[in-house]
């Protein structure tokens, strides 16, 4: 059973998880959404710095959670930033699709870079385990929510 | 609840925790099979959430629906006649059950949540007005706050809410500072299903009694683990759930003192509830009847006659008994793990442990444990104005019921141990 | 409802009724067995009360209670996410068994009544004013009627009544003539429990949708004697309740398009329903999550989801031809009883036949074919306004259903020939 | 089976079912009471003259149900009739413990001459129908509340 856990867990994870990047509300921060899952209480805000040209100079996140979606917001930060609003979106729906349909199901979304891929692809470990999917994609809900204007995401 | 009096304890026959086990299928379960895997053995320590059911009531269920299942109260024919006087013979169990004086005390709901906002809708929005405030803790399940947010939506009266010590104590000299000139109900809970903690029913009772204030008390969580005796408490309106207390979903308990019912305009319309229909004016039945609109959950009814007679059969004070053991060691053998904090630790309570864990998040914990087998909730068990009051986001909770065991909790210190160390906390 | 085509008649593979009948472990009853006398089998003709449960719908919830049980929506535990997955799982069973849009369009609920509550409660309190007309029919069930009549006390809104003719067929010129401009919503049934009436849903819906009026449907009866498709009524509310349907008591389904759902205010409060819970300020879940608070009728859930599989397993036109030819069959021979007269002759009408005789009291009645071993539904059948449309006082019902044979509609009618001969009518 | 049928519907009470006494208004009625059955939709009408000394000098009834109810009302005007107040009420509770209790909770509440509880214990037969109590006693109820000088009987 710890074959499962490991895949959940993976250090990049537990990484992550322990020592969150872009912990941070940054000043010149231009979009911001909450996303917050009522079950274990998780609160996140994701801020975005989004230039006239539409490229997301800055992503970063306030708030705690469980080492799931703390970790998941942490990379997000890293995957986001230097891209442009639509592969950010890109991004979001290509990892939803990850956590929460089966391969046959998987749309695509746009192009992914494999480094980025690859990312994802711990990240969705989550999918073994439905129950914590929530955790995976909260931050991702609540980046998707605030380029798209929205200071709360919709979905849980 | 009484508290358990040394000569009761030194009456009881043992307790035969394995013959009970017996009675209750799912715990036999292995979980997380995988191919090849073994799984591990269940522990169930979310009963606190919602109780395992005993063959009896499972039983009890299925033989009445092979046997005599028909809708009740209208009709001429047996099934009908012998499935009314079943349902309604619930009615005496649970009467008997918390020692009500009469069968008519007792309301039928869907569950726990819904007995309360019975009161608010009607009760409620019937006697209260803008400016008259409703006492509760801190410590209230959101289905003992919300119903009374929407009424404060809706009428404009106030909230006045009792704090905690850190033990997770209620504050007595608050709630009696709260009682004013416009308080007109207190809405408490018996037994907070988070800390454990059972509040001091009779006191809180009587503070209020004294300033002609009716009480509501929430006992999803008290009846489970102590004998409760409305009479004796003096209380206006008590509520249980029947999931909760080995029995089904989909039926709740409201036992309101008659003079309140009657006085209770209806709650949902329909048939059953009605004297007589026509465009031109509708009438009421008498209590309880005028509180059930349509068919009722029947076969549930059934099923919570069933768990009624099983704890009762188990005896009430030895169950009480063993659960305390339980909390007592599982307390203790918690207690030695390194960066573990007990959040709730009144003196007297209920067999429920909340706990965090340095560094590691209750969700994580969950995941883990559960990967050997222990089932515990995590989150914030519908009190968040409670976790707020700890500062906390979320706890872990361990609750032990009748059919738990010392091997039982064994297991939960080493899953949680394998939790710190999985995640070197 | 859609009328059988001939061309599904001819294609269907032949009823089996006795291997039906085998399903039902109540069906092989006796009754009214005494000391020494053999009794008689049970012919249960009121299933328009309540209908009797297969063993498939018994074992699915033995089968969930033994195994999966535990509280859902809450928990990170394995018994937990596949109680959440088994109960959500009927969500969807029950959007496609009314060919819902989506599963977030349908919100499970105590029984019908409590549907209709909740749609009065919330989309009526919330936006029908003083003097807005709802409009209903004379044949409606008491559950359509009174929750309309609360918020009638409550708001000064305004019945208004379509009347039926003497088949109990309803009157659409009356109807078409009552939608005007204060009409608000319409609140019909789809099929009438007293006289069997299926009611022109579509028409109705056209006729009110065309002057932006929302339509409310109550098809507790429909939805058991033939298919139902929302999206083609284009109904604003779709209504039934569980244990008509074969399924368990203790839970209704209300269908609600999404539009009306996402503008609705709460129900009732509580656990599950919130966002986020404060006392200075409580935030709501998104439809359906906000109208369902609680522990839901978790188990209830599971048995819906076997009643809905057994039932389409079957073939629902499969089940409505059989029915049918119940119908004709018993009309005729029902109709060869001097004295007999069946209440409700409308064209296409669902397998519910009402009938008096004369000089003898549907009550008396009731009471000696149930010696007979028939059992039958007497009185207002919670339609009281309809029973004084027809000036009588109450009636004496047969209902079939999925199990029924003609062998059981030849023992109704030599039963009511007893009758008349007992009492020399 | 037909045995129980039989013992509820005596002789008697098949002929008052069927030709009920009293059925009528006294114009000098000075008190009255209804009662309804909501299951069935029965409803009666009790009527009495009492005069100054407490005697019951008329009994009367409208409305009609069922044999059982119509008989019940029936018999009971006859009953009732030329008894004092509370000689009926007597007669009252002593026919209600007859169809709801078993004989050892049966009261003592007053005494009841030999014939009349004869016709009593005819109308009891109900009690193995205990369905069918409520119709053999609704009459009696809303004669009590009569008496009692209420406009409605109260049980059902
Ligand atoms: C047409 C109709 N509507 C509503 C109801 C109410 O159903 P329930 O009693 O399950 O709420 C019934 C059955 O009693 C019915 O036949
Ligand atoms: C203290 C308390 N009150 C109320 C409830 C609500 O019970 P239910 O969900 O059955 O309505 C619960 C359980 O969830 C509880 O623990």
């Amino acid at each position: 059973m710890m074959d499962e856990l490991r895949e959940l867990y993976q250090e990049v994870i537990l990484d992550h998880g322990k020592n969150p990047r872009n912990l941070r509300h940054p000043a010149d921060a231009n979009r911001e959404a909450r996303g917050e899952n009522p079950m274990c209480g998780d609160k996140f805000t994701v801020y975005l710095t989004v230039n006239d040209a539409g490229l997301v100079e800055d992503c970063a996140f306030e708030g705690r959670g469980c080492a799931i979606s703390t970790a998941s917001a942490s990379m997000m930060t890293e995957l986001v930033r230097g891209k442009t609003q639509d592969e950010a979106r890109t991004l979001f729906h290509t990892f939803h699709d990850l956590c929460t349909k089966d391969e046959e199901h998987h749309h695509d979304h746009g192009p992914v870079d494999e480094d980025t891929m690859e990312k994802l692809m711990v990240l969705s470990g989550v999918r073994q385990f439905p129950v914590r999917v929530k955790c995976a994609t909260l931050a991702w809900h609540a980046m998707n929510a605030a380029i798209a204007g929205e200071a709360k995401a919709s979905s849980e | 609840m009484n508290r358990l009096s040394p000569a009761i304890a030194a009456e009881a026959p043992p307790y035969d925790v394995e013959r009970v086990r017996a009675d209750f299928p799912v715990l036999s379960r292995v979980v997380h099979e995988r191919k090849g895997k073994p799984g591990r053995p269940l522990v169930y320590l979310d009963s606190g959430a919602s109780a395992q059911k005993p063959r009896q009531v499972i039983d009890a269920m299925v033989r009445f629906m092979e046997e005599d299942y028909a809708n009740i109260h209208r009709g001429v024919h047996v099934l009908s006649q012998r499935a009314t006087d079943a349902f309604e013979g619930v009615r005496d169990k649970v009467a008997a059950f918390l020692n009500a004086p009469s069968r008519d005390t007792i309301v039928f709901t869907g569950n726990a949540t819904d007995a309360i906002n019975l009161v608010a809708a009607t009760y409620g929005r019937a006697f209260l007005e803008a400016g008259d405030e409703v006492v509760l803790s801190i410590m209230e399940h959101h289905a003992n706050i919300v119903p009374w947010q929407l009424l404060q939506a809706e009428k404009g009266i106030v909230l006045k809410v009792v704090p905690v010590d850190d033990d997770g104590v209620l504050d007595m000299d608050a709630y009696a500072a709260l009682l004013g000139p416009r308080t007109k109900l207190v809405a408490m809970t018996h037994c907070s299903n988070v800390l454990g903690t059972v509040t001091p029913a009779r006191q809180i009772v009587r503070l209020a009694r004294e300033r002609g204030i009716p009480v509501l008390l929430d006992g999803s969580q008290a009846v489970v683990h102590g004998r409760v005796d409305v009479q004796d408490l003096d209380v206006d309106f008590y509520v249980f759930t029947a999931h909760k207390l080995y029995g089904p979903t989909g039926l709740g308990v409201l036992y309101a003192k008659y003079e309140h019912l009657k006085r209770m305009p209806p709650y949902r319309g329909g048939g059953d509830m009605i004297q007589s229909v026509s465009f031109s004016g509708t009438t009421f039945k008498e209590p309880p009847m005028r509180f059930e609109a349509g068919t009722p959950p029947i076969v549930e009814g059934i099923g919570l006659g069933a768990a009624i007679d099983y704890v009762e059969a188990l005896g009430r004070d030895a169950i009480a008994l063993h659960e305390h053991d339980l909390l007592n060691y599982a307390t203790q053998q918690l207690s030695q793990i390194d960066g573990l904090r007990i959040i709730g630790t009144a003196p007297g309570k209920a067999a429920i442990i909340s706990f965090t864990v340095e560094g590691v998040h209750p969700h994580d914990l969950g995941t883990v444990v559960d990967q050997y087998g222990v089932a515990v909730r995590v989150g914030q068990h519908c009190a968040e104005p409670l976790m707020d009051r700890f500062g906390i986001g979320s706890t872990a909770r361990a609750s032990f019921a009748l059919y738990n065991t010392r091997a039982e909790v064994d297991a939960l210190v080493d899953s949680v141990r394998a939790v710190k160390e999985f995640f070197g906390a």
